[in-house]
Parts: C-alpha cells; structure tokens; sequence
C-alpha cells in the first residue's frame, strides 16, 4: 500500500488534526515521506473526485468533509451554526490567520490595542491555540484548524490575497520595529 | 471651523483614525493625520464607550498626532523617543488592510461552505481502561496548579494595571501645572527628565499640548534644537486643568 | 458534486453505519441512486487506491480503514489512547485534582482553554470520572480514585498544599466571571 493511503486510513482513524511527526512514528517513513505522502494525498482526493480533502496547517493534518457539501452534513450532524464573530474576535483572527505565529506585542502592534482579553477568549472558543515556540520570552499565538474548516478553506494560504498579506513587507517593518522598541 | 462627523461604534485607536481619515476622504498620510488629530482627542475625551483597559493605547495614539501634528507647526520640533515608536501611518496603512481582509474572512465564516471532522462522540468511545500517567508524582501536581494560578493572575489584575498606566496622564497635567505655578517658567526637557520610559514622555508631551490647548501655558522655542519653554499663561484660569481631562 | 462523493463524506462525517433510507432524506435522491451511488463509490476506492473501503450489510453501509493498515490505525489509536499525557491533559487534569468536580465550562475558565478533546481523553484513559451531580445542566468531573491512589495519595486533601490551592482567591474571582467572559 502506498504512503498516501496509508495516511489516508490513519487521518481516518485518528478522527482529529495529526501532526506529520506522529504520522511519521507511526508509519515509520521519515517527516519528508511524510509530506510529500500527504500532498500526494491531498492531490488524490481531489483529482478522484472524492467528498473529503485534507486541511494542512503548520505541522498538522487533517481529513475533513469538502465544503461544498456544508450543508448535506451539517444536516446529517445536527450541528448548529457558528455564532457571529465580533469585530475585535474577527480582527485578531485575521490579523493571526495571515501572520501568525504572533506573539501577544506583535499582535497588539497591529491593532493598536491590547489584546490579551481576546485572545483568552479565541482560546477558550478554540480558534486559536498557543504553539509551543516562543519569541523574546512570549508565547506565541495562531489560527486552528477547527478554525480553517469553520470557514471552508483547506490551508491560510487558500485565504483571499494571502500570499500580499502574509509577506508584506510593512508589516515586517512594524514588527521589527517593535522589537527593537522591545523594554526590558 | 472642522465639521465634525457622527463616528460609527469604533472598537480601537486605529479603528476611530480610520473612520476619521476615510469620513475627510483622505489617504493615510502625516498631513491628514495632522488634519484628524484634533477631532481623535475630543473623541478620546470624556468617551464613556472606551473601555477602561483600552484608554492607555487611545491616548498613546492622541499622543503620536499631536506630535504629528506640532511638527508641522514647530518644524524644530523632535523628540527622539517619540521619534523611535513605530510610524502610525505604516501602522494604519497595514491595520487598513486588515480590516479589508477581515471583511472578506467574515464572509469566509458566515458562509455555508464549511468542513466537517468525523464525529468525535461517534469516535472516541473506546475505553483504555485505566492507564495511570508515567512519571507523575503529587509534586508534579503541586507545580502545574501553581504554573495555572500564576496565569490568571495578570488577566484579573488587566483593568487596574490599564487604568494605572492612563491615569498616569492626570497626574501628569497636575504635576506640570503645579510647577509651573510654583516657578512660572520650566522647560520641556526639564519636565521630562524624570520619565522613566516612554509612555511617561508621550503622555507629558500630550499632557504639555493639553495645557497649551486649554491655555494654561504659552510653548516658545528660541532656536531650532533649541528646548521649549513654557511659561503659565497670562489668562490661566485658578481651576485645576485634569479637571477637563477625565479618565 | 457527484452522488457517490456526498455518500462519501456523509458516511465519513456520521463515523458510524448509516441506512440507505437516512442517506436518500438528506441527499434528496432516491433509494436505487443511493444504491447505485455506493456501488460507484466502492469502486472508485478500490481503483483509486485509497486507505478506505466501503462495508455494507443489508441495509446499511459504513466507511472503514482496509485491513491491511489495520496494525498501523491500532498503534495509532494506542499511541493517542496510552501515550504520554500532553502538558494540556496534565492540566486539565491537575485542576480537577485540586479544584474538581468542575463543568467543562468552568474547567475551560480556569484554564483559559477550549479543552473538550482533553476531557474524553482523560475519560477514556480512566483518569477522570462523570460526577452525579450537574451544574446549569452540565456534568461535572473529578478524578478517580485509581488516579489518586496511583499518585500515592487516598483522598485529594493529601495534594501538596491542598487546602491553599483549593481556596486560592485567583481561581475563584476567574470562575466567579465565567457567566460574563463566556459571551465573546
């Protein structure tokens, strides 16, 4: 059997996001078999013509339902709807969706105002998760995958004019503008 | 006389600039920055809606336009750590830009299209039976309960900390407007000297443009490099100025 | 999207076997199709060479891992069952120790977490226990006594500084504001 579809039964197993180095353990490959098993994968699902596909995120993985049959499986679920986002939970969650990882400052830079209340909050709604690397001794912060399937996309990088906002340069120099300003 | 403009519910600083800037159909530049500055203040001021936690970072911005906004009118103006702070016009152009891509990441989630996991409580019914963790001891415990604690504790302590840092503003006002009773004539740089960081030094600038403003002071610059002096104002009325200038 | 794809991601998203009458409701389309539709969707597993394969018995029919990675999908599955508990479990697990029973609501609070994966893991492996007593309609969990005892412990009032932690003011003021930070 190939890779691909060993990491296909897997995902299917596991039933959650699985990181490539779990995947790797398990299927004993090494973490670039692994990825390249999980893009053949991905191109699989979608070329076949299948309902599922698989989100990436960082270095985590998952198989999820094609958007597009939202509503068949919402129905079949009962899942309820997800409630409206604020505009402060909405701005942070963009802001983290195109440029995290992002520490609290970093964030905080960006929307000129502290943060640290929405971001418990994202926490506690499971939208975002605290990633294991730090920067300048702070915890840093990024979008879930539960948050990619809420809105159908299969990477951020699918999301409307990433590639402009994720590298643009302005926002680079703002954040090492912050660093330097960082006070001890 | 500026026409001022009913403003939306604004959620940050940078939001309400925005609004401004875009209600004068301008583009992000210092010019009309310095054009806004005056209608952000009076926004800031006396605004019940600004959460008390937020105020500080709306007064850091009120600080950087009137800054701005001086320089235009004091070209010799310069104050290197005000200098240092990230340029608000980047930081607006980017926040602008955010706030576009927001809109279309609401559509994103508000949309019917959306994936689904397999269900968890279809999924996640096998017991293990009793698998006891490897390596944890009661200390182990003792330390994680303490780590939790030591977390919340800055989330509870978040509005006083916030309320601090801007009622430092007040104080401000009050200690200049003291000295310059008492001496009649001081100086910026003497004024300053005493900041410890950065925010106190935006804060008594804006503090300084807040007496100019409400003609408690006269600001006079000799030469260009030159430091500004500041002299009580003839007309200074006896009432205390952080009076007008609510946290 | 093809009929076979829809049955495909509604049998994945139900996770358990499914009758052609419940798949024909909700894909609108009539029993023969739905038929017709799992037939197709067996073969093109088969032929795309996937990780899945389709199981029907009478008139039901279910989405299953194919044989072959069952040992693999096993040590998955263990792996995530026995394996080391992740520094969030230990958490999770820790506050209920000290300050258990809690709603998952107010373990959420405590942690500033989302941390429902977490709660059935622990339930799962035995380390945790459903309580009889609800709060606002939740359940509540506490440890077991299996966890306490293998702690060296007989009751949760011999923890290290039990009675301190228990009481601690921080944690009370946080789960006091849970009625008012649930709302984002």
């Amino acid at each position: 059997m190939n890779i691909d579809a060993k990491l296909e039964a897997l995902l299917f197993a596991s039933a959650k996001p699985c990181t490539v180095k779990r995947l790797a353990e398990i299927t004993g490959a090494d973490a670039d078999d692994v990825k390249k098993g999980l893009d053949a994968l991905a191109v699989r699902l979608e070329e076949s013509g299948s309902g599922l596909m698989l989100v990436r995120h960082g270095h985590e993985a998952e198989l999820v339902t094609r958007p597009d049959v939202a509503e068949m499986v919402g129905a079949l679920l009962k899942a309820e709807a997800y409630g409206e986002l604020t505009r402060p939970s909405l701005e942070a969650l963009t802001i983290l969706a195109y440029r995290g990882p992002l520490t609290r400052p970093e964030l905080e830079q960006v929307r000129g105002v502290q943060s640290s209340l929405i971001l418990r909050n994202l926490l506690l709604r499971g939208l975002i998760e605290e990633h294991e690397e730090t920067r300048l001794g702070q915890s840093t912060y990024g979008v879930t995958v539960d948050f990619l399937r809420a809105l159908g996309v299969s990477s951020v990088s699918e999301l409307p004019d990433y590639e402009d906002l994720r590298g643009n340069a302005t926002v680079a120099d703002v954040l090492s503008q912050l660093d330097e300003a960082q006070q001890p | 006389m500026a026409v001022t403009f009913r403003i939306e519910k604004f959620e940050g600083p940078l939001d309400l600039l925005l609004q401004l800037v875009e209600q004068e159909k301008l583009a992000i530049s210092e010019i009309s920055l310095a054009t806004v500055a005056e209608q952000f203040v009076n926004h800031v001021q006396g605004n019940k809606e600004i959460a008390p936690e937020e105020l500080a970072d709306f007064l850091v911005v009120a600080a950087k336009l009137m800054y701005i906004k001086s320089k235009m009118l004091i070209p010799a103006l310069h104050d290197d750590e005000l200098e240092e702070c990230p340029d608000l016009e980047t930081q607006l152009r980017e926040y602008q830009r955010f706030v576009a891509a927001s809109r279309e990441i609401n559509a994103l989630w508000a949309g019917s299209r959306r994936s689904y996991s397999r269900d968890a409580r279809a999924t996640r019914t096998i017991h293990a039976g009793f698998v006891p963790p490897q390596g944890v001891t009661a200390d182990t415990l003792l330390h994680i309960m303490r780590r939790v604690i030591s977390r919340l504790e800055p989330i509870l302590q978040l509005p006083k900390v916030s309320i601090e840092r801007a009622v430092t503003i007040q104080e401000k006002i009050k200690d200049l407007y003291e000295r310059i009773k008492g001496h009649a004539r001081t100086s910026f740089r003497a004024f300053v000297k005493g900041s410890e960081n950065r925010t106190e030094v935006i804060v008594s600038f804006l503090a300084l443009l807040e007496l100019v403003k409400q003609r408690f002071v006269n600001v006079e610059q000799g030469e260009i490099w030159s430091d500004i002096h500041i002299h009580r104002h003839k007309d200074a009325p006896e009432f205390d100025p952080a009076h007008n200038f609510q946290v």
